[in-house]
């Protein structure tokens, strides 16, 4: 089967084959042992892995600015209003967007932890960044594909929460300080019932394997409908889990000016603000995987568009439940997260276990 | 986060609709104290106006409020007009009524907006703006400002009602009322909403009278007291409509009382139409009243205002004193804020509805 | 849950005014009544007696503002306190020497007049005693002047 | 006063009925609502709101009307108007306002006060400027075409009349109704800066039949034509000895 990385790794031998005829043809003796180790197996491998990622990264980029656009035309729309309207149908604003972040100067304040100011911000991008790699977008188009990708991609995503306490606690302000510790509780409040969602999952299918998932979904049912509690609880963790209202605590802008971003500005700003929406695009992506049955679709359009579709109409849902909603504080998102998501969580694994062990499916 | 710390929320804070300052103490989310700090905007009001002729000063009562001019410029010349000691042709004051109301309305509806931002849902904010634009549209037509209405004048308003302005203002109200509807499946029927409000920020009926808590804020801790029936103006005495109270006194109760002000602004505004006889609109004035005091006061959106005015003979007046509703409500706003947390300030402050203008004069 | 109702006012202004005059012959001089409003000049000595009568026996539940006014030879502090019950207001005039504008503070009877004593110490220099946080609110704790006073020269802007 | 028990009634139709799925489904109508029609908001730039006549944008003239009364000067509450000297080939050497858009807080009054509704009000809002210089709107620059709804008028009734039940009104400097001068003639001193000052000619100074003893010459007093006055209230401010003053109609 032809994979994004079989591909690539045909381009690159091709390409590293025209590199070492070109120093071949040079006919330069002591370059001629460059042109051997340009052809070997690591060389090869080595290229071929940075192609997919850089390819990989690109695209996944580019549907993080489509969410970003996707949520400022449909909020104005759900608001009665417009949107952005720079560009094509408001599409460059986020180009607009980037040039301007970049050009921003780079502000630390004076009292500010400088290393661990400037590692928070790298910490949670790379984060994010390094997610898009654990997720699959067909059987044919990722970059890993190992046994443990969803526990790799969860362990991945709980590290965030890390970084942003540590990036609030050393840009040395209290709105700061206050925004890191609401994330910190509230993004561990919410791992749980996460996992326990995901364990039912794993249950059900019997692996940890993205596509070893969808896989099973498609030979037998969208789990959605055997889980749908665990839908719900995954839906509603996952909006907390990727801070959006109204579970926006960490950085409600009413109380807290920006929460834990309050010092952060510039470029860094702007990867933050990408990376919140790179973590949301993770959370309708898990959320496809999981339930809605990943790529599977009718056979008339590539497996991605269907995925990619999933992944937008789950998003859809997201923007819609900010709209209707205002944001609810601390110790009510921990109740909401300890005392109703996970027992719901918990129902949701002995239903998938009782299925399991009824031999349902 | 062991040691309780001082915040500042201001005066540059989202939370803060102008420029003020909300010092609080907070022992982890819990609030210890509050202290709030005005005076960033004091523009020396008073001292100002007695070197101003009494016509001159009406545009400058308008701007004492950005939210609700028109009742401001109204008790200014309701005051004046006690000075001067003369009576408004009762078809002006028909007006006058009408367009408080339609300002109660207005005012009403930015509040809400701005409460909405507080709680985090943009969507509140532009509904309500949205709704709000009916009711500019139409004093644009009156009076031929959107906001600094300029309109009421010592013993009379400027102008007479435009030919087709009673069906405009049917037609605005019919169109308003199903709406109010939305914007309260925007807030009570919404789940979160009533989370962030109910129980927030109580203040019971005694302290509220003792702390001189007026206006909605004093009818939600359920004492039933209105200007415009207690101590009548204009032709409050003669309409019919209902002092909206609310026994709970919380951010929810005082959100519901102004709820239905609006509702019973309508039907005060459609009596006024009704009733309206013709006649003149304005008295000619003259330049200089009587020496004498005089003290007016009004029911305004946001509580009780008044203004006392002192006139020694002359075409300027000598002292006048206002009393802003949002001064004392903001006095009184420690005794709610204690013991909530953090993320309540916005909830609390805002559903005070703040104005700075008025309040720092 | 009670709701408070203040339809119909329980005494009338004559009333009221007697009620408060024949409790302090010496110090209450009733000025002027008309509806809904009565205008009394206290003495300010027994001022403080008056505001807690007022308060306790006549149901004067409201401070809606204090108002010092400035008139060259004197100060004068107009109270403005509401009645809910009996659906009036009365108007309180204090006269003070100028040389020394000190009143008692009523701020523990209304708490609602804590912040007008303070602008009015702010702006007219009145000063509360018994106040219990009597500073500047408007303007700057360093100043030294009290710009709403008659005496106080306007800046000129051109 | 009284105290009641009270359950509060009102909105109990309001109970928090489905968490968020109402507010859901109005957010779901209004984006259908604003997909298929437009949005409510307009493209600033691009599309304007329709304001009617009377929008009170900046001051606008129509330089021919002006008298130069200097009353838009005087009712000013920001003092923003100014007479300035200009000369037009039309006009010749007059003086006409100038106002410091700057400062101006469109409250409409020059044009409420102007009789000669010379001074109207313009629908024209968009007034930023690079410096503070472009925002000094001389005569010339503070032209504006004329449009009958540009025109602030009004009509007023006398408190007299009012209290006598009769419900008669009258335009704005009805030339019946506004306010007259009067003379104290022991102090004139027939200095005639009145009638020079004058804007409407509406003072003549006319004989009175006695002679000044000393210089044996006719004394002359100012004498007011009612109708031509637009109660300005410039010969009272240059009366030297304090002798002319208003006469109010009420």
């Amino acid at each position: 089967m032809e994979t994004l990385y079989t591909v690539l790794q045909s381009l690159s031998e091709w390409l590293l084959g025209v590199i070492a005829w070109l120093i071949d043809w040079t006919r330069l003796g002591f370059l001629s042992g460059i042109a051997d180790w340009v052809e070997t197996e690591p060389v090869v491998t080595f290229l071929t892995t940075l192609l997919v990622a850089a390819i990989y990264f690109i695209t996944l980029f580019m549907f993080g600015l489509c969410f970003i656009w996707m949520e400022r035309k449909f909020m104005g729309r759900f608001m009665d209003r417009r949107g952005t309207q720079v560009g094509v149908l408001g599409f460059f604003q986020n180009f607009a967007d980037g040039i301007k972040t970049m050009l921003k100067e780079h502000i630390i304040p004076k009292a500010a932890d400088k290393g661990l100011f400037e590692m928070a911000s790298f910490a949670i991008i790379a984060t994010s960044a390094m997610l898009l790699g654990c997720i699959p977008l067909s059987p044919q188009f990722y970059v890993i594909n190992v046994d443990l990708a969803l526990l790799l991609g969860i362990a991945i995503f709980s590290f965030a929460p890390f970084g942003i306490l540590i990036g609030g606690w050393s840009s040395n302000n209290k709105f700061s300080l206050i925004g890191g510790m609401r994330a910190a509780a509230q993004l561990i409040a919410l791992e749980i019932p996460i996992l326990m969602v995901v364990v039912s999952v794993v249950v059900m299918t019997g692996s940890l394997s993205f596509i070893g998932i969808v896989g099973w979904q498609q030979d037998n049912i969208w789990l959605a409908f055997p889980l749908f509690i665990g839908l719900i609880t995954f839906f509603v963790a996952a909006i907390g889990e990727s801070e959006r209202v109204p579970f926006d605590l960490p950085e409600a802008e009413a109380e807290l000016v920006e929460g834990w971003q309050t010092e952060y500005g510039g470029f860094r700003w702007g990867l933050i603000m990408l990376s919140d929406y790179l973590r949301a695009y993770i959370m309708c992506a898990l959320v496809t995987m999981l339930f809605l049955g990943g790529w599977d679709g009718p056979d008339f359009v590539w497996a991605e568009i269907w995925y990619l579709a999933k992944t937008f109409i789950v998003f859809f849902f997201f923007i819609w439940v900010r709209v209707a909603m205002v944001r609810i504080r601390t110790d009510q998102i921990l109740t909401l997260g300890w005392r109703r998501l996970l027992p719901l969580s918990i129902v949701n694994l002995l239903i998938a276990i009782a299925l399991k062990t009824a031999e349902v499916f | 986060m062991s040691e309780e710390m001082w915040i500042n929320m201001g005066p540059q804070h989202p939370m803060t609709h102008g420029l003020w300052n909300l010092r609080v103490r907070v022992d982890g989310e819990t609030m210890t104290a509050a202290e709030p700090i005005v005076g960033y905007l004091h523009r020396g009001w008073e001292k100002m106006v007695e070197n101003r002729t009494y016509p001159q000063i009406i545009p400058l009562a308008d701007r004492l409020c950005y939210g609700s001019s028109f009742t401001w410029s109204h008790l200014y010349c309701l005051a004046a007009e006690r000075v001067f000691n003369i009576e408004v042709p009762e078809r002006a004051q028909y007006i006058r009524t009408a367009c408080i109301e339609m300002q109660r309305i207005s005012s009403h509806l930015m509040w809400l907006a701005a409460v909405g931002t507080d709680l985090g849902s943009y969507t509140i904010l532009l509904y309500g703006m949205r709704e709000r634009e009916l009711f500019l549209d139409l004093m644009v037509e009156l009076c031929g400002a959107r906001m600094t209405y300029n309109y009421v004048r010592i013993g009379g308003v400027r102008n007479d009602t435009p030919p087709d302005f009673e069906r405009n203002v049917t037609r605005v109200l019919d169109t308003f009322e199903p709406r109010i509807r939305d914007l309260e499946a925007l807030c009570d029927e919404c789940e979160t909403f009533r989370m962030r409000t109910i129980d927030i920020g109580k203040i019971n009926a005694a302290d509220a009278m003792n702390l001189g808590l007026t206006g909605p804020s004093m009818r939600a801790s359920g004492i039933d007291l209105d200007l415009r029936r207690h101590d009548p103006y204009e032709i409050y005495d003669e309409l019919d409509f209902d002092v909206c109270t609310h026994t709970d006194g919380d951010c929810y109760a005082r959100y519901r009382v102004r709820m239905d002000e609006m509702r019973e602004s309508v039907k005060i505004i459609r009596q006024c139409l009704e009733k309206m006889p013709k006649g003149p609109t304005r008295v000619k004035v003259p330049r200089c009243p009587p020496k004498g005091t005089a003290v007016a006061r009004v029911e305004d959106p946001r509580g009780e205002s008044l203004m006392y005015m002192v006139s020694d003979g002359t075409d300027k007046p000598y002292r006048l004193k206002v009393r802003s509703p949002n001064y004392v409500n903001l006095s009184a706003s420690p005794a709610m804020l204690l013991g909530n947390k953090i993320s309540d300030v916005p909830a609390i402050m805002g559903v005070l509805d703040m104005c700075i203008g008025e309040t720092d004069r | 849950m009670k709701v408070i109702i203040y339809d119909k006012p329980d005494k009338s202004e004559e009333e009221v005014a007697k009620a408060i005059q024949s409790k302090f012959p010496g110090t209450v001089e009733i000025v002027k009544i008309t509806p809904r409003n009565i205008i009394m000049k206290v003495k300010r000595e027994g001022f403080l007696d008056v505001c807690m009568y007022m308060k306790d026996e006549v149901s004067f539940e409201h401070n809606s503002c204090v108002t010092p006014v400035d008139y060259l030879d004197h100060f004068t502090v107009v109270y403005h306190i509401s009645s809910y019950a009996n659906h009036l207001m009365a108007e309180v005039l204090v006269d003070l020497p100028r040389d020394d504008p000190t009143v008692d503070s009523i701020t523990p009877l209304w708490g609602g007049a804590n912040w007008h004593e303070r602008e009015a110490f702010d702006l007219m220099g009145v000063i509360f005693k018994g106040h219990p946080d009597l500073r500047r609110i408007m303007l700057p704790e360093e100043y030294q002047f009290h710009p709403l006073r008659k005496d106080f020269q306007v800046g000129r802007r051109v | 006063m009284r105290i009641e028990d009270m359950r509060y009634t009102k909105a109990d139709h309001l109970r928090a009925t489905g968490y968020i799925f109402k507010s859901m489904k109005v957010t779901f109508k209004n984006l259908v609502r604003a997909t298929v029609n437009r949005p409510c908001t307009i493209l600033y730039p691009w599309e304007k709101l329709v304001y009617p006549d009377n929008y009170r944008g900046r001051p606008g003239i129509v330089l021919d009307k002006c008298i130069a009364c200097a009353r838009c000067v005087k009712i000013c509450p920001n003092q923003c108007i100014e007479m300035v000297p200009i000369e037009t080939p039309e006009l010749g050497k007059v003086k006409r306002p100038q106002i410091n858009v700057a400062r101006c807080m469109m409250c409409g009054y020059c044009a409420e006060e102007c009789p000669t509704n010379a001074m109207m009000v313009t629908p024209e809002f968009e007034l930023a400027a690079y410096n503070r210089a472009d925002m000094m709107f001389d005569p010339i620059k503070l032209q504006h075409p004329h449009k009958p709804g540009y025109e602030v008028n009004y009509s007023f009734a006398l408190i007299s009349e009012m209290k006598g039940g009769a419900a008669k009104t009258y335009a704005k400097n009805d030339p019946e109704m506004h306010d007259t001068i009067v003379l104290d003639g022991v102090k004139c001193i027939s200095c005639q800066r009145c009638a020079k000052t004058c804007p409407t000619g509406s003072i003549e100074m006319a004989e009175t039949g006695e002679l000044n003893p000393k210089t044996k010459k006719p004394i002359k007093w100012p004498k007011f034509d009612n109708a031509k006055c637009v109660v300005c209230e410039q010969c009272v401010e240059v009366c030297p000895k304090d002798a002319l003053s208003i006469k109010e109609v009420l």
